[in-house]
């Protein structure tokens, strides 16, 4: 999978993206939120208030409950703020 | 139709006439363009810059763009959106609708800022004299503005 | 602000750019442009002549302006219309609206031209190639779209 | 008293204005209109039908119940159809 990172959540996070082979127990948006908030210091501060984040799958916005498969790309981000 | 994510300025006299030129059903032409305003209350903006998620851009503004065309009687359109590091008062974004009559014109360029604003990934970070760069945090009024749309009106 | 009457064209850029390039409050621009347009059906208008009141157009036109003036908040505004022969396709008027916000510039824009529309003394006269010429009826809608704004939104 | 004619009031009055020394009598627009229409052929013409004209009065929009003076500027013309 293919995960994405835009504006503050870039530099929260570090990186702009990241390949990353699925755990089986990630079923959903939520699931990968809560699995990269724990897996580090960087994931638990760009991660500590879901309220701030939009997400994308495949290029169009999703809920947290959108389910997940290994061949999605995914994209966190704050709301746009364009135009 | 013509939708472009880019650095380069654009000129909205040739992306207007490039429409109307040929096209003698045209009657209103409704031009849009967003610039970068000085918000910092003191004036001391330096630059602006404007990321995006490329590809998703590109598919939210068509997607919007087809919208638009299935609610008014356009013409034609175009949108335009810059990216990158810009300075006070340079152009940011340009929508221009093309129709016979002007109310569509007016109201189909109203909808496409309107969601552009709310559904296209960009995000502004602004830099200030001294030396702060901070991102630009998304206003409720904007989603209240792309909100009056959901529903086509009957 | 900027009112003219003129037969010489315009450039949508230029007269925008006037207003933006000094005014780092200036957010966002709304032009609209009416073109000639073949109404005619089967495409054989050859040209269309405005005539116009002189003196009463420029009292009128400047009347709407200070009238949208009080109704929004704009930076600037600049109207031009202009008289004489005109080719299908060609620019007739162009209303331009300068504001912080897109919302202002937008309804003024279309207040601006609603009211232009059915009180300011121009008149239409269409030529077609048959060697007929016809003076253009005025519209019922666009005097709906007009009373529209007779009172100040509250 | 200035009187100005535009659009097809000026093809069907045959001039785009006139002086009138005002007679007495005519004390409102509508008194004019009356005077014009009684005048001659081309006014009987142009002023058969009142509810297509507009009138201005010093270059302002006015009903036909308007006041007129002798230094007045009146003009006649068609709805307007500029834009």
């Amino acid at each position: 999978m293919k995960i994405c990172y835009f504006a503050w959540m870039r530099e929260k996070m570090d990186m702009a993206e990241e390949e990353l082979t699925l755990p089986t127990t990630i079923k959903t948006v939520a699931d990968l939120m809560d699995f990269l908030k724990k897996r580090d210091e960087k994931g638990a501060h760009a991660f500590d208030d879901s309220s701030l984040l939009r997400v994308a799958v495949n290029q169009s916005f999703a809920n947290f409950d959108h389910p997940l498969s290994d061949s999605d790309e995914v994209a966190f981000f704050p709301p746009v703020t364009g135009g | 139709m013509k939708i472009s994510v880019q650095h380069d300025d654009f000129d909205v006299s040739t992306e207007s006439l490039r429409l109307t030129e040929s096209n003698p059903a045209i009657g209103a032409v409704v031009s849009f363009v967003g610039h970068v305003r000085d918000t910092s209350h003191n004036q001391n903006l330096v630059d602006m810059t404007l990321e995006h998620y490329p590809g998703m851009t590109e598919k939210q503004l068509s997607e919007i763009a087809v919208e638009a065309q299935k609610r008014w009687h356009l013409e034609d359109l175009t949108i335009i959106h810059r990216v990158g590091a810009l300075k006070p008062t340079e152009q940011i974004v340009l929508v221009i609708t093309a129709s016979s009559h002007r109310q569509d014109a007016f109201e189909a360029a109203q909808f496409l800022m309107d969601w552009l604003k709310t559904k296209a990934p960009f995000w502004k970070k602004e830099t200030t004299k001294d030396g702060q760069s901070q991102w630009v945090e998304a206003l409720d009024s904007d989603n209240d503005a792309a909100n009056k749309w959901i529903n086509p009106k009957t």
